[in-house]
């Protein structure tokens, strides 16, 4: 009852200082809104500078996938790296690698440990096998076009690691860690890293900063250096979805399975 | 009153649902005993924060942020009018967010993590009682 | 090479943790040498960067070479206030690193490469978000350091520290969120998340700067930054966090992550809001600076309650914690409450760390997780003895140890803003440290039950002698950071004239930054 | 962007996140969130925003309820708020 | 403007003993080679004050910054030797080569445990008091005033039991609280006041600002009460508690450097900080002088009514104390110079006295007043040593007190203070009260008074003294105690350089 007394304070004075600020907003929906089109004073809005240029600068016509890998890939990166350090943190805290513990005690209200409480997966089986390989195709097709259409690393990557998922969910986890191994999912989450900050760090290697993969031209053999930034921004898309992959199946791995990796869910 | 509804509201109305959704979030995230519980309030509370950043970059009648082929040869050529900023919607937020929702399901799983350990380690995931054992445990000692 | 200074800082780190992710699965040996090299490169380019401010200025590194117009590109940024903060977050890791070889998980030996893998990635993230110039960048660190975070609390095998963690979990996406919002409203009313530019653009403009929003942003900022640091009515999560964790985590988390938010807490104010404009606005200020006084008492306070060693030393970082808010918010002309508040940050981070090796090592090799605990610490291990000593005497503020010039300059700048109370509290807290500190001392030093006192005659002193003292120092790897520290301590103490001048530099380089912005 | 559609997203958005976080059954609340997560990847491509909407329908709606759901199987279905 | 040469000795003279610390450790199984090079340091740092006696006597001042500061901004750690730390360097560093000896007497014949760690921290000790008497600003000052209350902490509580717990508690939480609580403020509001300059030299620090009454008499209270190992009232109960520390301690530290590190710091304060002019332009110093008027008079009060002879010794330091402090805010030439030279007279006089307690303690295990009748027989030479060491704090010739306190009341007479003056002479008779009956019974004990195997004429052959090592010692402070009054030229000629330093 306290929390409650004490949370309703503080919802409400939380509340009332947004509120607050909320009638200073400029209108919803206006275009020439500050940080639509930048204040007056400052220099000239990277919002229209974007839109103006993304194209001319990375041959790129999706402007969230050039924003999201080039001109702040810095911050992608480190959002890849989130995901690993998410997959490392729920290892370090919930896998079991000593048989030591017993399980706890059977709780009584959840003995429905499936989901469809018994063994008869027939159709779910086989429709999830039919399904799998469109849905990884498919988000081979995100991944890859995300240039052009809305998608990229991380939804192709979630895709992909959803598909590992719905085998586990159809069949059963040992099915799913047959093709996709404990070693092999943390390997590849950290080669999807390495290979993003890789392709991030060459730039150095010709002098150019950071994630400059304008100075990849001449390795990639393309005409400009805007195809160059298309090309990168394909490759460190490519380590998103390696990173993002392993992780999602990693944390299903064991928070269905209490970190022991056998039996599921 | 109404004066106040037409200035303040209606031209912000997805922000005050966004301060309503938020606040959603935070009372359940303080006032709610089940560890579960909380962390659904959490990703309520993140997403609302989603919706500002979204709300934000939003404009009036504008399509979404990815560049027609032909109005983006057209401005390389220096077309002025090829593409009119004011109808694409702004891109920035959208970056902004992607990142903020992938954090969001990391924070989630970490956390799920913690409650299977928590549930492990003292049977229950409900606050009050998780305390109370801890209390226990210090008596020990 | 050494253009990119500001960036390998955190590559090495990195790459460190992906190389361990790559090859330290199979083979945990690899685990120790990637990690040393990678700080030691790491703290190589810290290095670096000190010198190249120190000969031309802040550095600016454009991430993915986007220079004009200023705001589309990520921009690293070193001056004078942060690069010795990337110096001391790098010394302050490997030292724990050094610490922590062949007990990193404690419960699982098998998670070895885990605990390494997150243990860089958190150096990543507080070297990252020490050095950004980007709002939004600073939010993504701030996770990468809070997951990593969460991920070394509750590696330790306790019951508590899931618990520890559980809540650290919540009070800090809380605060990351707010600190996201405060981030939104300045984007919703400037169209930035570049800070130098946000700077100057509220420089430029005063009724924006005063708007609602902008308000409105600051403050949530600021509650976000100060959940994060664990400022005092925001503190609940710290001491369980922080002593419930292995301690090989807690070498690392304790003395770091605070002080890093601390100074994410400076770089807004100096270099996002603008000290001009806060200046202009006392009462804000002196609104903070009571704050704080609340959180020394509170935090002296509690420490004073405690019976473990590790919580008084949580407890004590709370109070820390409300010396540097204080100080930053003094608002003296001069900025010398500004100035002791990095030197603070410097120095608070050393002390801590020595305290918590030194903990560490007491718990695992004199078994003492009380107060009480520690007797005969000193005939045991004198060395380790000796670093906590030094360590504690800094927290209290004995010359020339770091912990009184940086009280020095706190005080300083409190009486030129005449906040007496400040000093008062500043000074009470010392006596308060005093107390606590001797206390240890004197239960490791006497023993837990002194003998009575026997008259001085000839049998004197034989009874101590006549139970063996098995001197036993905690092994090398232990002891030398804890050595080490407590000597960076007292380094850091006797060089505070070059530190400070040089800390100096950039907060005077940052106002004219302001009147070029006009 | 469709203002009535705005609205009518919004109000049902309030409407599931209260029912989400009321009910006292989890498994029916972690069911819920996910609605919440798919009417939330519907406001975003109604606002234009249609990356950050397929993120959130793998993400938001998919990823996260999967893994909620994962950890109520693996403790306990009931709550007493 | 000041006649100033730069040189490196002041360091060396610190560093003589502090190098010696590790040592000490090193050589912890090997007592020969311990103790030879405690006295090794001991008789390094002596040379190394010996040769800047010359220096000084020209009336040049060494100055030397260690740590420099740039810009102004920061307090550089930094000496200067002037008359006044020259002479208290001298006292400290020659006697403590004798306590050096006198202990190692003690705790062997004591065998006391723990030696190396005893020796080791007196070492340190000693290099903390140096750093005072050199220290060249306020800071330095602070940083060596508070080493020197922790490294003698170990001293006190040396013998690790409950008894020592109390005094070492007690014996802290004054030293540091009051040094946290009032010196450490006093210094940062110096410093702000005066722009950032905390360094002394001949003009004093505050000289310039335009202080009133009030914020003056606050900041002189504060340090006077903040640097509290000068014993004054109501902060002096350290100082009997302390007496729980093995003799040699009580002897060098509570009868030399710590009690002398305070009245020290307070004669720095009084001339370096606040300047003579400052002062007799306020009026502030009366009221200081009179809590030392107090504070002598209740003291020696205290004194007499004590047994236990070291607390008896004790209580008599804290008048004496007081004696210097008087005389320094007294501000007068004389008294200055009065104040100054009892600094040496009653640090040879007070460790003569301690010395003898102890080597007492060694011989016979007494430790009351009470017990001491018709010793005099057994310890002829310890008990000698007592008289002429009690004619120095009584201030009766031939001792150099004569000299120091002659120049006191005459200062004092000087000032105009007749009250003060009469408290100078009550408190001489009251010393002469609390010392001389003692010394007195042990002569010429009463019939009956003392056993009877005691009760027989002297004889050679009846005498048992303590070990040599300690009877060595205090001879020899006795006999400088009274050699000084004949050739006291140079300390003078020391305080002279000191007084025309301060403009006066």
């Amino acid at each position: 009852m306290k929390a409650k007394i004490f949370a309703s304070i503080a919802v409400t004075i939380t509340g009332a200082i947004l509120l607050y600020a909320v009638t200073d907003f400029p209108n919803f929906g206006d275009p020439r809104s500050p940080a639509n089109a930048g204040v007056e004073g400052g220099s000239s809005s990277a919002s229209l500078y974007y839109i103006e240029n993304t194209y001319r600068d990375t041959k790129v016509p999706n402007l969230v996938t050039a924003i999201l890998a080039d001109y702040r890939g810095y911050d992608t990166l480190f959002e890849t790296v989130v995901i690993f350090t998410a997959g490392m943190a729920i290892f370090a805290i919930l896998r079991v690698l000593r048989n030591e513990d017993a399980p706890s005690a059977p709780d009584p209200e959840s003995t429905n440990r499936t989901i469809d409480g018994d063994h008869h997966r027939i159709i779910v089986g086989i429709t999830c096998r039919i399904a799998v390989p469109l849905v990884q195709i498919f988000a081979l097709y995100v991944v890859a076009h995300g240039h052009h259409s809305p998608g990229g690393g991380f939804q192709g990557g979630v895709m992909l690691g959803a598909s590992f998922i719905l085998i586990a969910l159809s069949g059963s986890l040992r099915d799913a860690l047959a093709r996709f191994s404990e070693a092999s999912y943390i390997r590849l989450a950290s080669l999807g890293i390495l290979i993003y900050a890789g392709v991030a760090f060459l730039p150095l290697v010709f002098g150019r900063n950071f994630v400059d993969y304008g100075a990849l031209r001449g390795l990639l053999g393309t005409e400009g250096e805007e195809m160059a930034r298309s090309h990168g921004i394909f490759g460190v898309e490519l380590g998103v979805a390696f990173t993002v992959m392993s992780v999602m199946f990693a944390i299903f791995a064991n928070l269905s399975t209490r970190g022991r990796l056998k039996g599921g869910l | 009153m109404e004066a106040f509804f037409k200035e303040a509201v209606v031209p912000h109305f997805n922000f005050w649902i966004y301060v309503i959704i938020m606040m959603i979030g935070l009372w359940s995230v303080i006032a709610k005993n089940n560890l579960i519980k909380k962390l659904i309030g959490l990703s309520i509370f993140q997403t609302a924060i989603l919706l500002l950043y979204v709300s934000l970059g939003v404009k009036e009648g504008a399509s979404i942020p990815i560049i027609d082929h032909h109005a983006a040869e057209r401005s390389l050529v220096g077309d002025a009018g090829a593409i009119n900023p004011d109808l694409i919607a702004n891109p920035v937020p959208h970056v902004l967010m992607l990142t903020a929702i992938v954090v969001g399901v990391a924070t989630l799983g970490v956390a799920l993590a913690l409650c299977q350990m928590i549930y492990k380690d003292f049977g229950t995931l409900e606050e009050d009682e998780v305390l109370q054992k801890i209390k226990a445990l210090h008596d020990d000692v | 090479m050494s253009d990119h200074l500001p960036v390998l800082v955190l590559l090495a780190p990195l790459f460190g943790a992906i190389a361990i992710g790559l090859f330290g699965m199979r083979d945990h040996r690899v685990c120790l040498p990637v990690v040393l090299s990678a700080l030691v490169l790491s703290l190589c380019c810290a290095i670096g960067i000190v010198l190249k401010v120190h000969a031309g200025g802040t550095l600016d590194y454009f991430v993915a070479g986007w220079k004009a117009p200023r705001g589309i590109g990520i921009v690293l940024r070193a001056d004078a206030i942060n690069s010795p903060i990337l110096v001391v977050i790098a010394i302050v890791a490997i030292l724990a690193a050094v610490f922590t070889v062949r007990h990193a998980g404690e419960r699982d030996t098998e998670k070895t490469p885990h605990f390494y893998i997150l243990f860089l990635l958190l150096c990543v993230g507080l070297f990252g978000i020490t050095i950004t110039g980007d709002a939004f960048n600073v939010f993504v660190l701030i996770e990468v350091t809070a997951l990593t975070s969460y991920g070394l609390i509750a590696i330790g095998g306790s019951k508590r520290c899931k618990v520890a963690a559980f809540h650290y979990l919540i009070m800090g996406t809380v605060g990351a969120s707010f600190y996201l919002i405060g981030v939104g409203y300045l984007y919703l009313k400037l169209g930035s998340l570049n800070m130098q530019d946000i700077h100057t653009i509220l420089a430029s403009n005063e009724s924006l700067a005063d708007s609602r929003a902008i308000r409105t942003a600051f403050v949530f900022i600021l509650v976000g930054i100060w959940t994060k640091m664990a400022f005092f009515p925001l503190h609940g999560w710290l001491p369980n966090a922080y002593s419930y964790s292995p301690s090989g985590s807690a070498a690392i988390l304790a003395p770091l992550v605070t002080k890093v938010s601390v100074y994410v807490m400076v770089r807004m104010m100096v270099s996002v809001f603008g000290l001009d404009h806060l200046e202009a606005n006392v009462e804000w200020g002196h609104f903070v600076v009571w704050l704080a006084i609340i959180a020394i008492a509170a935090g002296s306070t509690m420490a004073l309650a405690q019976r473990e060693i590790k919580k008084m030393l949580c407890c004590l970082i709370i109070a820390e914690v409300g010396y540097m808010v204080g100080g930053a918010w003094l608002g003296d002309p001069q900025r010398w409450g500004l100035t002791g508040t990095v030197y603070h940050i410097l120095a608070d981070a050393l002390m801590t760390s020595c305290l918590f090796l030194a903990a560490g090592a007491f718990a695992k090799w004199h078994g003492a997780a009380k107060l009480e605990d520690l007797s005969g610490l000193f005939r045991k291990m004198p060395l380790a003895a000796t670093g906590f000593v030094v360590g504690g005497l800094a927290i209290i503020g004995v010359p020339p140890t770091c912990g009184f010039y940086s009280k020095f300059y706190l005080i300083r700048g409190a009486i030129e803003a005449g906040h007496w109370v400040y000093v008062a509290a500043l000074l009470a807290s010392s006596l308060v440290n005093a107390v606590l500190f001797f206390r240890i001392f004197e239960i490791a030093y006497f023993g837990k039950n002194p003998v009575e006192s026997h008259g001085h005659g000839d049998d004197h002193g034989h009874d101590h002698e006549s139970e063996p003292v098995v001197r036993r120092e905690p092994p090398l790897h232990a002891l030398i950071p804890l050595l080490a520290a407590a000597a960076l301590v007292i380094l850091l103490g006797l060089c505070n004239g070059t530190v400070v001048e040089f800390i100096r530099t950039g907060l005077i380089e940052t106002a004219t930054v302001v009147s070029t912005g006009r | 962007m469709i203002v009535t559609f705005d609205i009518i997203i919004l109000v049902f958005l309030v409407i599931a996140a209260i029912i989400s976080l009321s009910v006292k059954d989890l498994l029916a609340a972690a069911m819920v969130f996910g609605i919440y997560g798919f009417l939330i990847c519907l406001l975003w491509a109604e606002m234009g925003a249609v990356d950050v909407a397929f993120t959130e329908a793998t993400v938001g709606a998919g990823v996260s309820t999967v893994l909620i759901i994962a950890t109520i199987l693996n403790t306990r279905r009931r709550s007493t708020d | 403007m000041e006649n100033s040469v730069h040189s490196y000795l002041p360091l060396w003279a610190c560093l003589a003993s502090l190098a010696a610390v590790p040592l000490i450790v090193l050589f912890r199984r090997e007592i020969f080679l311990r103790e030879l090079v405690t006295f090794g340091a001991g008789a390094l740092k002596f040379a190394f004050v010996l040769a800047m006696l010359p220096i000084i006597l020209e009336g040049k001042v060494i100055v030397l910054t260690l740590v420099d500061g740039i810009g102004g901004i920061n307090v550089p750690i930094a000496f200067r030797v002037d008359g006044l730390g020259m002479l208290f360097a001298l006292v400290a560093s020659s006697l403590w080569i004798l306590t050096s000896l006198y202990a190692v007497g003690y705790m062997r014949g004591l065998h006391e445990p723990s030696q190396t760690r005893f020796f080791a921290f007196f070492a340190l000790s000693l290099c903390a008091t140096l750093g005072v008497a050199f220290a060249g600003n306020l800071f330095t000052l602070y940083l060596f005033y508070e080493m020197l209350s922790l490294s003698t902490w170990p001293l006190v509580t040396h013998h690790q039991d409950k008894e020592a717990r109390t005094g070492g508690r007690t014996y802290l939480s004054y030293l540091l609280g009051t040094s946290i609580a009032f010196a450490l403020p006093a210094i940062l509001y110096t410093y702000v006041r005066s722009g950032g300059e905390v360094a002394f030299g001949p003009e004093a620090i505050l000289a310039e600002s335009n202080l009133d009454y009030w914020p003056a008499l606050a900041l002189l209270l504060a340090f006077a009460f903040g640097f509290s190992k000068a014993g004054l009232m109501p902060f002096h109960s350290w100082l009997p508690g302390a007496m729980v520390a093995p003799t040699p301690v009580s002897a060098l530290l509570h009868a030399v450097a710590v009690v002398k590190v305070g009245v020290f710091c307070i004669i720095r304060v009084v001339t370096g900080v606040f300047g003579v002019d400052l002062l007799g332009r306020l009026g502030v110093n009366d009221v200081l002088a009179w809590i030392a008027a107090f504070t002598v008079i209740t003291s020696s009060l205290i004194a007499l009514t004590q047994d236990n002879l070291k607390r008896r010794l004790a209580f008599s330091t804290i008048g004496q104390l007081a004696y210097i402090v008087l005389g320094a805010a007294l501000i007068t030439k004389l008294s200055l110079t009065g104040s100054v030279l009892h600094i040496a007279a009653h640090a040879v006089a007070k460790i003569t006295l301690f010395f003898c307690a102890g080597a007492i303690f060694v011989a016979t295990g007494k430790k009351y007043v009470s017990q001491l009748a018709g010793l005099g027989r057994t310890m002829p030479i310890t008990m000698g040593a007592f008289f002429l060491g009690s004619l120095g704090v009584i201030g009766l010739p031939p001792s150099l007190g004569l000299i120091s306190k002659f120049h006191l009341v005459v200062g004092a007479a000087d000032a105009g203070e007749i009250a003060l003056l009469c408290v100078f002479l009550t408190s001489t008779l009251l010393n002469a009260a609390y010392f001389l009956p003692l010394v007195w019974i042990a002569f010429f004990p009463k019939k009956g008074s003392i056993p009877a195997e005691l009760d027989r004429p002297f004889s050679w052959a009846g005498v048992r003294e303590a070990p040599w090592a300690c009877v060595v010692p205090l001879a020899i402070t006795a006999l400088l105690s009274t050699g000084l009054f004949f050739c006291s030229g140079f300390l003078q000629e020391l305080t002279g350089q000191f007084i025309k330093g301060i403009g006066l």
